[in-house]
């Protein structure tokens, strides 16, 4: 799974996009979202992480599946 | 209704959108860079977006917006990119019959948009850069 | 401070005098001629001012929007004259650090406008003219 | 005494100046209103009308006192 990042996540991991390769599948959001904290520490210090799937907030209950759109969304700041 | 994200965001674009021979009020909100944030000179701003969903939510907000007030047209233009001190980077519009309904619903979708639309700033301060919000 | 009174406003000329490098949140109101009030179809509005004074009492709703809020810049420009649906009459422009401060500003400049400020409007329908407010 | 008139009572009385004429003078606003709603009907039936002195707002008290600019204001529909 390739997981989309931006602002201060994309700095975190280093590059727009990030190749999940689980030991064990990752079937939920939340699951996704264990795993990139234990990864990356950094990640657990910001304000709040979410989750978006095919372009839409997703919570932590959200099934994953081949072929959708994810990408982490750090605190917000437009306008 | 109209939604962008662009490169430069220009006041005189928005008004046009705005144009309704039944509205009364126009109110426009252009969010500027300023000068300076949390006692620190800041340099300039860089602004990233997530264009898809960040368009996806604009519309979301602007149809709540709309179901809340009775309004003639709305216009919501962000901008990406880096941009300096006095330079505009999001603009706000809405014409409504009635003053009321315009500065309500403007202030609504401001608000709103800088909850949940994802667009990231990146601040710049003569010595280092922060991305805005990512730390409590 | 930007207080006139001309034949015609302009919405980049107000934006111009808001330019601030201290502000963050810019609120524009834009009051255009409606096609329509009291049920009736407008043809047109007429604007008259007792000119002198009304500069003076727009410079104190101004004065007094400054001593309630921490603005920037200000911006108040109210036409005269003949104008057609879609035109627009006044233009309340304040720049601020804040939105907060700006919103609020520009809405009570423009209610307290509406108040004071002495300048007359005449409603052109089809059949018949009005002097608005004038009679109960 | 000449006073300037704007919008409907500029209608009502026919021109944008009136020369007030009085056969006793008018010492105070509130005796100008008196003068002129006695003479214009029309006047009466507004929903309000101001007077302002040298360009103020000028309540019935306000005296009048020779070189001033005097002006009727009928209720104000600006914006």
């Amino acid at each position: 799974m390739e997981i989309l990042l931006f602002g201060i996540t994309r700095e975190i991991v280093g590059g727009s996009t990030l190749t999940v390769e689980p030991e064990q599948p990752l079937e939920t959001v939340g699951q996704l979202k264990n795993w990139l904290a234990d990864r990356y520490p950094a990640i657990k210090k910001l304000s709040s992480l979410a989750i978006a799937v095919d372009s839409e907030y997703a919570d932590d209950a959200h099934p994953l599946a081949p072929g959708q759109e994810v990408a982490l969304i750090p605190p917000v700041s437009g306008g | 209704m109209v939604i962008k994200i662009v490169t430069d965001v220009d006041l005189n674009e928005a008004y046009q959108y705005l144009q309704a021979p039944g509205a009364g009020g126009i109110d426009l909100f252009v969010g500027t860079v300023r000068d300076h944030a949390k006692g620190k000179k800041v340099v300039k701003l860089v602004f990233e977006a997530y264009a898809p969903m960040a368009l996806k939510e604009m519309q979301k907000i602007a149809e709540a917006a709309q179901q809340q007030w009775p309004l003639e047209k709305l216009v919501m233009l962000h901008a990406v990119g880096e941009k300096l001190v006095g330079e505009p980077v999001v603009i706000i519009g809405v014409a409504s019959a009635h003053r009321d309904a315009a500065f309500s619903a403007c202030r609504f979708l401001i608000d709103e948009l800088k909850k949940t639309v994802p667009i990231w700033k990146k601040e710049f301060y003569e010595d280092n850069s922060v991305w805005v919000n990512a730390h409590p």
